[in-house]
Parts: C-alpha cells; structure tokens; sequence
C-alpha cells in the first residue's frame, strides 16, 4: 500500500492560541479514513493546511511523495485534492448541470476554456456522477433552488467531477435527514476502493457505516488511531471525547 | 516638465508650518470620514450618500443661522440633530431592506444622493451660501512658525471632542456595548436579546449626525452649494479603508493622510498631490489588504 | 430549461441580431443627422453598459472604475485625431501645448503622429492598464466593496492626472481635433450614416462576441467565480487569473467606446473620467438588467433617451428622477428591465415544459437540441 | 426547428420594444438641410445655449437670462431686418457631454442660424468642432485665452492680453513689486499668468510664487502657508468659481488684510463679492472692461431696465453678463451687414454672418462698457479695461480706466506661431491654417 497523503508535525499558531500541534496523519490509497474530534479539535483547520486554505506554521505536507505544503489553493487542487466544504459551497445562480460542468476540469486556463463551448466534454462524465449521487431529475434546476441534501450531493458531485485522487468531505451529512444521511453513505460506500477519501464526521451512526480506519483529534493533536472498535474501546478517547460530547 | 514651475524649495519653518496645517487638514479629513467609520464598522454599509449628509449639516446650519438667526455654536447640535434624523428615516426607507446585498447599498445610497442634491437645488437654488463665521473665531495663532486660524483650531478641537465622545458612547455605555456586540456578530448579540435592527437604526442615525456636524462646521470654512459633498466622499472613504474598522483606524489614516496631502501641497500643488495620494491608496490597499479580503477565514 | 422562452438560446440570439439589424436599418428610414449622430452617442453608451454588465452582473466585480478605460482610450484618440491635424514639419504641436512652455512634441505625443499606431495604442493601452490594475487587486483577492472603492480610487486618481498634466492633456479645457477622423483616404464625418454604422457595427461585433464568449466554458466559469469564488479556486482554477481575463475585457470594451466616442464627438477632456460618469454606466446596466447584455443596451439607450427628450419642466428635476428610478431598481427589480422580462415571459408556457412546475429529465434536452 | 417560431416572436417583440425605444429620436426628414437658414415671413432662430441647472447654472443662469433680455429688448424695438428673434433655449446641465450634444441638436434639428453659449472653456472647445464642421456661428461671451484662431467663433470677452496692461503696472506701482499668482488649474489662468509676467517684466515686477488649485477646490491654507513664506506686495489672481470665493473667506481668516496686501483678480466680480459677503471681498482689485457701478446713461439705462425685467432676478450686473449683453448686439448688427451684403435674408448663412461682423461697433448708445467693436481679423473685441476697487458694500469703484481701446491679440506671446486672420492663422512659412485649436 502507497501512502497518498502525508502529514508531519503539522503545526497551525494564532499568536497564543494553536489550532494544530504537530498533528501527523498518514493515508493510504484507496482508504476510507474518518478524522473525529470535538468541536476546535482542529479537524477542519487540518482539511484548511492540507488544502492550502491556511498556511502553516511549521510542519510539511506531501501528497503521493511531492511537497504541497507551499502551494496554493488550486495548485494543491490540480494535484488531485479535492474538498467538499462544512457549509456546501455551490454556485447558486447556476444550474446542477453547469455546476457539473464547472467542476469538469480539464482545462483550467481562461484563453484554453475559451474554445471550449459548454457540455461538449463534460456529459459522458456527469451521467458517471448523476448515477452515483442522483439529482438527474433537477439537472436544470438553478443550484439555489436545491433542498439542503440535494445541495450537499451537488457539491459531492462536483468534486468527484473533478476527479481528485484524495477526496476531503467535511461534515458531508450535517443538516440532513436520515434518509438523506442512507443514501449519502451508500455514495461513500461505492467510492471506497476506488477512491482515498477523509472524512470529518460527528455522526457515529454514519462514521460506522463508512470508515475503515479512524483518527481522532483533540486540541489539535493527534489522540488516537484505529479501527471503529478500537477506537470505541480506547479509554482516553472516552475520555475526552465521547465522555464531553457522547457517541450517539 | 513643466508642470510645476514652481517647485517649492524645502525651507524649515514653512515646512513645519505644513505639518501643523496637515493636522488641521486630517482633523476635517477626520471629521468627514467619522460617521462614515462608525457606519461601515457597524453595518458594514458604504454610504455614498455620506458626503450630501454632510452637505445638508452646512445647509441646516445655514438656515438656523441665517434665516433663524441661532449662534454658530447652537447650530452644530441643531445640525447634528437633524441630520441624525433624516439619517435615521433613510435607515428604515432604504438601506434596511439591502443589508445583506452590500454592492446594492452602494448603488441605492448614489441614487439617494442625486435626490438630496437636487432636493436641495430646488429649495435653497444652486448659488453659492454661506455660514458666518462668528467673530470670537476671528483671532490667529502667529507664534514663531505656527500659523493657524482661529476656525482651524476649532475644528481640531471638535475632531478630538467628536472622537472622544464617539469612544465614550462606543466603550463606556450600554448602547456601545450593544453595538460592539451586533458588530462582532449580529445573531449571537440577537440570542442576547439585543435587538440588532434598533442597534443599527440608532447607529445610522448616529453616523449620519456625525456628518450633519461635519457639514456645520465645514460650511463655515467654505462655501455651501448643493453639490459640495461629493468633494469629501471620496476622501472619506479612503480614510475609513486605509483605517480599517474601528476609532483609532481612523484617527490614524486621517492623520497619515492629512499630512500626507499637506506635504505634497507644499512641495506640489494640490491635483498632483491628490494623485498621489490616491495612487497610494490603491497601492497600500494591495499590500496590506487586512480586513479588506472579503472571504472571511471563519466561514466554512 | 424551465419552460421560458427567456432562457432558450436561440431565441436570446435572435433577440440580439434583431435588435441590432433593427439599429443598423436606422439611417435608411431616419437621415437627419442630428439623430444619427445622438444615437450613436447612445450605442456608445451602450457598448459601456455591456461592459458593466459583463465585469459586474456576469463576473460579480462591481468596478466603479469603468471610466478609467474609456477615458484612457478617449484621450487616445484624441491624440490621434488632433495629430491627423497638425502637420509634422512646420506645424509639429497642438496650440494648447504653448500654454506650458512645450517647445518639441512630447514623447508620450510621439506614437500618435502615426494613425495605426494611434489606434492600436487607444485599445491597447487602457486594456493594458486594466491587466495590471486587475492583477494588483485581484491577485490580493480584493473582493466586493473594496474593488469598487479601489477602482473609484483609482478613476479619482486618473482623473486629477488627466487634469493636472496640462502639458500633455489641455486640462480642464480638454482637446478638440478640428478635423473628422481621417482613415483609409477617407474622412468619418460625425454626423453621417457611417460613422452610425461603425459605432452600431462595434457595439454589435464586441456585444455578440461577448455573448458567445459567455457561452463558452470559460463564460461559465466567470460566473461560477461570481456565484462562490472559493469554491472555484478549489477546483483548481485560478481564480485571480479568470478575474483580471474579465476585467480586461471589459476595459476593452469600454476602451472601444472611449474610440468611437471620440470619433463622433470630437472632443475628450477630464470629464471622461469623471466619478459620477462612470457611476452612470453602473446604473444604465442596472436599469437595464445587470445580467443581461441586451437589457445592459436597452438601459444604456432608455435612460439616455428619457435624460434628452424629457419636457422643460421636468429637466430640472432629472437628477430626481434618475435617484428614483435607481433606488427603486435596486430595491425592487435587481435585474432590472431584463429581470421583468424573465418574470413575464415565465409566465408564457414555452417548449414541452411545464411552465413552473416540476422540471423533468426531458426539458433539459431542449437546450442540448437548441 | 420547432422553437423557430417561438423565437421569432420573441426576437420581434424585442424589436418592438426597441423600436418603441428609438421612436421618440426620429424628428425631421433630412431634406430640410437644403433650405434656406432664414425664411421670409418666419422669424430668426438662434440658439441659447447655457447651464441652467447644474453647478455652472450659478453664472450661466445669468448669462441665459441677459441673452433673453436682450432679444426681447431688440423685438420690441422692431426685430432684426423686421423679422423678430426666437431664442431656442436649451439647458446644458453643465455636462460637458450635454454641451456636445446640444449644440448638434441646435444647428442641425432646430436650424437657429447661431448660438450664444458658454461660460467655460472646456463648452467651447466641445461645441467647436460641430460649429466648425458646419460652418457654423458660435458667440462665446466671456473672457478666455486666445491663443485659438477659427473661422466660426465670436468672442465678446476680453482675451489675456487685454486683462494685464493695465492691471499689473497699476499694482506694482500703488503696492510693490513682488507678486504671487493664485490660479485655478487649468488653462485660462496659466495663460493669464503668462500674459501678466510679460507685463511684470515690464514695469519691473517679480514674481515670488504661484500656484494652482483644482476647479471647485477651496483648501487655501498650504498656499496661504507659501505666500507667508514668500511675503508678497499682492496676489494676482485668476481663481474662478466658488474656489475664488473660499479663496478670499480664507484670506480674512488666514489674518491678512486687503490694504497691506490686496488681491489683484480678473474674476472676482459683483457676483461673487455677493456671494463671499461684502467683508471679504473689500479692498480688493479687478481688471474688468464693465462694472455695474459705471456711470453713463446706457448703463444706467441697463441696469434698471435689466433688474427691472422679468430676468433680473439675481439682482446685480456683472462683466459677463454685460460681455453676454453684448454679444447678442455684435450678432444683430453682424445679420443686418450679412442682409445688406447678400440682399436677399433668405441668402445669409452662418457664415456670412461671421464674415460680415468684421469691424462691426456697438456704440455707446447701446454698449453700457462704452463703445467697443469686432476686430476684422481674429473676430475677438476691442474694448477699454477698467479697474475697479470693492467697496463696503460689495459694488466696485472704478479707480482706472484705460484711455485707449486694447486690442485683442490671441496670439499675442507666440508671434512665432503666425498671425490670426479673417480666414485663418498665417504662420510664417506661409501657410493659412484654419480653425486652429
């Protein structure tokens, strides 16, 4: 097994307050890792460092062996990372259609994007999409007008449209309802193998549905690592975590 | 080049002098620009219609003084007042319904302009007005190289007055805790049973009054016609985006620019220096664009 | 597909070509060249609605500073016009210049003794300017309110500029070539059908192109940027990049209408730089539909004309008029006259779609077929 | 194809609504441009061309004002070659791009024969090149700089080398000879300026600094911080608009005093010492050829009939509604020439108009400045400069006025630029150059 992504001493420092201290984290390819941890455990702000939304202080990170710590947003995104966003983030005045097409990214340059009309290269893609995440019936729906679930399929689709060797999803079943949550682990289920995904989840439900291996964080390190069970037996991570806030 | 035949040479005591005078200059840089600080801090509204409220404070207190015949000093609150008022009806006419569409705010305050402009025309006539001056301001200051009007140093006494009044309202009482809280974040200071809509009403109004001041005593250092707030917009709002959010922002841009503006005229003339200046801006605001990014870290 | 005819395609393109086959007939029906001459004034007021609506209703930049490119442009053709005047042996500088003491023609004058190089530097320049300016804001990912003040900033420091450096822009005063323009051996009166046509013909070359540019994928992807510029840039496009391509567009346009301004008026001064201009842009591209480079023309054309065939008694409170028709725009009808359109038209069942109700699978194929 | 139909109707209503849009633009079918400019039995149309709203509505409301006093003055007493005068009145909303557009609608929809316009520069120079292309008539009434020589402009005000011969040796002599030029920034100043070293030169003056504000800009005190430095004998000024006024309010508050050391302006006229109160404007010089205390019966005359008028509103009289007085007589008697030199009305043109107006007096009867006249060539005015003195009361003592009349010469600094004639500018190589710029 080849490591996709690599995290080492991973450091994030507000002035006084450290949001990430020397979090390591290692995944393999083609693995479902679930990251836990309670609210400012510094889950989010580890998907931020990996994805370049934040800079680091101190720490590397590498995906497939090369260095992106330095990188930019969408240079770290043309290396194959993609990320679904806590709040989904789709463009509103668009439809799903051309929401699919935007994340159809082939071409990434204006001038080259010029020549290409929209829909010519995109479709045979989409139909992939469509049957993995549904929302084939809304297609010309502007993606404002999507009910809350329909909007995080949406963005699940969109990244997977772009087809990134690591995908991270954060928080993808906040808001929705239990049918909606059914069908969003079915989706995950049909990635895994195929896909290296993290997943940031506080639904234990659904995190037992999904995950092989997880990764609890607290106060921005790294707490523990292991199996679902392993994970539910470890007395520390009770401790802090399921003691605070409970596994439901 | 021949643009600036005469490039002033550097001469000390005249240069000082310059430095004093960029103090009064910030000081009405300051005063114009306050309302808009405190308004945008708040509500996160750009205010184009800012500079007309200024222009109806030095129409107010054209119309108490000449027409009524209140001292001078009477008419700055009178201004204020009235201001406040008018800037509270815009509140709930117009600017309520966009504050979650900022780019909309912008447009509909530049509409609203054009209508107190030409209110204004209509009623008071496009030619020049003016506030009198009252004589106990008739004095100068000639001390060794400090030279400044008695109106000058007026005006920078009612910059520090303003600003200290505006401080103790926004940190020293409960309706400046109320707005600092809605500032900081409107739905938690609303789980605190703040009503968010009253902060911001009481706070436009506020702001706008600071701009009826403004206008009372800038009416009495030049002359009142319809069109005289354009003039200060711009440069009010450089002040408050070089400041950022917040009092001492503000009092610091105003005062960097001000002299600034004052040295430039000194060795220049005044277009150059206004180029300059807004050249610089524009550079600054590349360069340190802090609370400028609009994408919030805290969003996702 | 929704089932409005607004949305379909084909038939925005016949709108658009009807519209402008409609414009181009003008001469041949209405010769007084007094019209002609203030229509084409409007197609140029136009052309700079098209270019708001493109940087602020497609690529979600509201750029106050449109009037920088068209005032750059309009000085650019200025020059070159005044240059066909002067006669570069015995005659070599414009009379203004004596003012200040010029004894030679200046160096920045130079290019403009030479009417293609004239012409190419009056495009070339402000989209120039507006590629670099586009990157120092973009690339600091300034966004919403502080790239209007920064562009207003900016346009209230070119203003001073055009104004102060008299030497080389007259000032205040501004400059008048005394002659047409004279190209290709010939001269564009002001105030014939041709001159009409070349300003009609650019607004529905550059209008038309723009259009089919937001047809492309990269028209998508600006406004995918509009919509949520993060979520771009993490799908890996490079969001300053897209936005300083847009805004350089649309300082092209603009920088054309600064040319056929000047081709038809024959005279630029400050004024073309003046705030309250390029704020006037903003509002006919908002009057007309933000998002919406038709509705951007007919708003262009419609204030306009309201602004110069309003009674005598009404003029005097124009400005009040305009305030409330941009207030009640912006509170009531954001998309303006185009948006109106949509509203109606969506009540108008069009295609096989159930007008309003529940979309199905196949309305979606009436796009692909269009 | 099957939307085709659809679209089609979409596309033709959108093309209605355009239609619907242009509609109101379509006036008059062009063949009206062959006939004649004035027909018998019609009345004489001219064009009114000023900002009656806006922020130059201040002055050229005014201006607007005496043109219509005026024609009605010139109907009442019979018209022009019998025919009564029809102002075509038009508000240019001081936009310079509405100037631009209006004069085009003047000539070319509404057919007056000419125009009286203007206040600033910039109008004239954006109302030149459609007045030049149609060889058309253009009455600019105010003072400017020169320096122009087309075929198709008359001017009624003084150019810059008619403000200073008087002025700048006066004031050297009474105060000193170190001066400090204060300009709005643009051209007419700078001009001026030139025009007053030359003068300076002469009766052996100095300038110590000078400096230009913006147009509308009333921030005085970094210049009044030079000029203490500098410790001049006077200030010329050449500030206009409401900066002059700030300029003179600051002067007062700055602690200066008018009689140690005076403002020597050549705007600073009745209805700006109006405007800035009397106090401020006391003791101070003007060089102007009319003020509104000049004492003769055609000014008398004036000044009754015009306050009295329906347009006296504004309650003063001023150099450039007097020079706006004028120009409104230059072109009356310019038309009777043109009539008797082509004989038939229906024969004269603009231009003719233009070209008859050579040496054209208006005399002492109808002048209330006095007698003035058209010079032949550069078609600016000759007239005798007076310099006036504010009084307590904001009105003007006339303290000098020149006993010859001065000459216009627009050209009068750049003689190696050539000599302005009735058809054009002959530079020294020979050539005539029309409508320079």
């Amino acid at each position: 097994m080849t490591s996709v992504l690599e995290l080492k001493g991973v450091t994030r420092a507000f002035n006084d307050y450290i949001a990430v201290n020397g979090f390591d984290l290692t995944v393999n390819e083609g693995e479902l890792r679930c990251l836990l941890g309670p609210n400012g455990a510094g889950k989010t702000t580890s998907l931020d460092l990996i994805t370049g939304r934040q800079k680091l202080t101190s720490g590397s990170v590498h995906l497939r062996g090369n260095d992106i710590t330095h990188m930019s947003e969408q240079q770290i995104a043309r290396q194959g990372v993609g990320r679904k966003f806590q709040v989904p983030a789709v463009f509103k005045e668009l439809s799903v259609k051309d929401n699919f097409e935007v994340a159809f990214t082939r071409e990434r340059g204006p001038f080259a994007n010029m020549a290409v009309m929209r829909r010519s290269d995109g479709e045979a893609r989409y139909n992939e999409i469509i049957e993995i995440v549904g929302l084939g019936d809304r297609l010309e729906v502007p993606a404002g007008l999507l009910s809350h679930g329909e909007t995080q399929w949406l963005e699940i689709g969109m990244v997977l449209m772009q087809d990134p060797s690591l995908l991270l999803m954060d928080e993808p079943t906040a808001g929705m309802t239990e049918q909606e949550t059914a069908k969003t682990s079915d989706i995950f289920n049909e990635l895994k193998g195929t896909h290296t995904l993290i997943v940031v989840e506080h639904d234990m439900s659904f995190v037992r549905e999904i995950a092989d291996i997880i990764t609890v964080m607290h106060m921005g390190s790294l707490l523990a690592e292991g199996t679902i069970s392993e994970i539910e037996n470890n007395s520390v991570v009770r401790e802090v975590y399921l003691g605070s806030e409970g596994i439901s | 080049m021949s643009v600036h035949d005469f490039w002033t040479p550097f001469s000390l005591l005249p240069f000082l002098n310059a430095l004093i005078i960029g103090i009064s200059l910030a000081s009405i840089w300051l005063i114009a620009a306050l309302g808009l600080a405190i308004i945008y801090g708040t509500m996160g509204v750009i205010n184009m219609a800012h500079g007309e409220l200024i222009m109806l404070g030095a129409y107010t207190t054209y119309v108490f003084q000449s027409l009524v015949g209140v001292p001078f000093l009477i008419c700055l609150p009178l201004a204020f007042f009235v201001v406040a008022a008018i800037g509270w009806v815009i509140e709930r006419g117009v600017i309520r319904t966009l504050y979650t569409r900022p780019l909309d705010t912008l447009l509909a305050t530049w509409g609203l302009s054009l209508i107190l402009i030409q209110s204004v025309r209509l009623i008071f006539g496009g030619e020049p007005q003016y506030v009198g001056v009252p004589s106990w301001l008739n004095f100068q200051i000639d001390a060794s190289f400090v030279h400044l009007s008695g109106l000058r140093l007026f005006i920078v006494l009612m910059a520090i007055i303003l600003v200290t009044l505006t401080w103790y309202i926004l940190y020293r009482t409960t309706l400046g805790i109320r707005v600092r809280a809605v500032m900081q974040d409107k739905e938690m200071a609303a789980s605190f049973g703040i009503d968010a809509n009253r902060v911001y009403s009481l706070t436009f109004a506020y702001g706008a009054g600071l701009a009826g001041a403004a206008g009372a005593m800038f009416g009495a250092l030049k002359t009142l016609f319809p069109d005289m707030g354009s003039a200060y917009v711009v440069e009010a709002f450089l002040v408050v985006v070089v400041g950022g959010i917040g009092l001492i922002g503000s009092v610091f841009s105003s005062a960097l620019l001000g002299e600034l503006n004052s040295v430039f005229s000194y060795f220049t003339n005044d277009t150059f220096a206004r180029f300059v200046l807004f050249t610089l801006v524009v550079v600054f605001l590349r360069f340190r664009p802090q609370g400028i990014i609009s994408e919030g870290m805290g969003r996702r | 597909m929704n089932g409005n005819i607004y949305h379909n395609r084909k038939a925005q393109w016949v709108a658009y070509v009807a519209v402008f086959v409609l414009l181009a007939l003008v001469p041949t029906v209405f010769d007084n060249p007094f019209t002609l001459n203030q229509l084409a004034r409007y197609s140029v007021f136009a052309l700079l609605a098209v270019s708001v609506s493109l940087i602020w209703g497609f690529g979600g930049i509201l750029s106050l500073g449109q009037g920088i490119a068209f005032g750059l442009a309009s000085y650019g053709m200025g020059m070159t016009m005044q240059m066909q005047f002067q006669n570069p042996e015995y005659d070599p500088i414009p009379s203004f210049m004596l003012t200040n003491e010029l004894e030679t023609l200046p160096l920045l004058w130079e290019p403009f003794l030479s009417t293609p190089v004239g012409l190419i530097l009056t495009i070339l320049v402000p989209t120039g300017f507006f590629v670099i300016f586009g990157i120092l804001m973009f690339q600091a990912r300034v966004a919403g309110v502080f790239v209007a003040i920064m562009t207003l900033a900016m346009l209230a420091a070119w203003y001073s500029m055009a104004y102060d450096m008299q030497p080389f822009t007259a000032g205040f005063n501004g400059i008048s070539p005394p002659l047409p323009l004279q190209i290709f051996g010939g001269e564009v009166d002001p105030y014939s059908p041709l001159a009409y046509w070349i300003c009609v013909g650019v607004l529905a070359t550059l209008t038309l192109a723009t259009k089919a540019l937001l047809h492309t994928k990269f028209g998508l992807i600006v406004q995918a940027i509009r919509d949520d510029a993060e979520r771009a840039r993490f799908l890996g496009y490079n969001v300053a990049y897209y936005q300083v391509v847009v805004f350089a567009i649309s300082g092209f346009l603009a920088a054309w209408a600064g040319l056929c301004w000047v081709m038809i008026v024959q005279y630029v001064s400050p004024t073309s730089m003046e705030i309250a201009f390029s704020i006037s842009m903003v509002v006919w591209a908002a009057v007309g539909g933000r998002a919406s480079l038709l509705g951007a023309i007919i708003g262009a054309f419609m204030v306009n004309g309201i602004q110069s065939y309003l009674g005598d008694e009404l003029q005097q409170v124009w400005m009040l008029i305009l305030g409330a028709i941009f207030i009640g725009v912006v509170l009531f009808l954001p998309r303006g006259i185009a948006g109106l359109l949509e509203l109606i038209l969506s009540k108008v069942p069009f295609g096989r779609g159930p007008s309003g109700a529940q979309w199905s699978a196949e309305t979606g194929t009436e796009e692909k077929a269009s | 194809m099957k939307l085709t139909r659809r679209s089609v109707l979409k596309g033709a209503a959108t093309g209605a609504a355009a239609a619907a849009v242009t509609s109101p633009f379509v006036f008059l079918p062009n063949k009206a441009l062959a006939a004649p400019w004035i027909s018998k039995g019609g009345t004489i149309k001219v064009g009114v061309l000023f900002s009656q709203s806006g922020n130059l509505a201040v002055v050229e409301n005014d201006s607007a004002q005496v043109v219509l006093y005026a024609i009605d003055e010139i109907n009442a007493n019979g018209g022009v070659a019998g025919m009564q005068i029809e102002p075509v009145v038009v508000d240019a909303k001081s936009d310079i791009k509405v100037y631009s557009e209006k004069i085009s609608q003047l000539i070319l929809r509404d057919r007056v024969i000419s125009t009286f316009g203007g206040y600033t520069s910039a109008s004239r120079r954006a109302v030149a090149p459609v007045v030049m292309a149609r060889n058309h008539l253009f009455y600019y009434p105010t003072c400017y700089e020169g320096r122009e020589c087309t075929q198709n402009i008359i001017n009624t005000g003084p150019l810059a080398n008619q403000h200073s011969q008087d002025l700048i040796p006066f004031m050297v002599e009474n105060f000193g000879p170190k001066v400090y030029l204060v300009g709005s920034n643009y051209i007419w100043p700078k001009e001026s300026n030139k025009n007053a070293k030359v003068w300076l030169e002469r009766s052996g003056g100095e300038v110590v600094g000078e400096d230009y504000v913006p147009l509308g800009g009333s921030e005085f005190t970094p210049i009044f911080n030079k000029i203490r430095q500098q410790q001049p004998d006077f200030i010329f000024s050449t500030v206009v608009g409401d900066s002059d006024i700030a300029l003179h309010k600051q002067f007062l508050q700055e602690g200066f005093k008018a009689d140690k050391m005076p403002i020597a302006s050549l705007t600073t006229g009745e209805i700006e010492t109006r405007a800035m109160g009397a106090e401020a404007g006391a003791g101070h010089f003007l060089s102007a050829p009319y003020f509104q205390t000049m004492e003769n019966p055609t000014n008398q005359r004036f000044v009754e009939g015009y306050l009295g008028s329906q347009y006296g509103g504004g309650g003063v009289t001023h150099y450039n509604m007097e020079e706006t007085y004028l120009s409104v007589y230059v072109w009356k008697y310019g038309v009777e020439a043109a009539l008797a030199a082509a004989g038939d009305i229906e024969e004269v043109t603009p231009r003719l108009i233009r070209d008859s107006s050579a040496g054209i007096k208006v005399e002492d009867e109808v002048s209330p400045e006095g007698l003035v006249w058209i010079d032949p060539d550069n078609f600016n005015i000759w007239l005798k400069p007076k310099i006036g003195q504010c009084q307590a009361d904001g009105q003007f003592k006339v303290i000098k006025a020149a006993a010859e009349h001065v000459g216009p010469d627009p050209m009068s600094i750049y003689p190696e630029r050539g000599v302005c004639k009735a058809d054009g500018l002959h530079t020294p190589d020979g050539t005539v150059r029309q409508n320079v710029l």
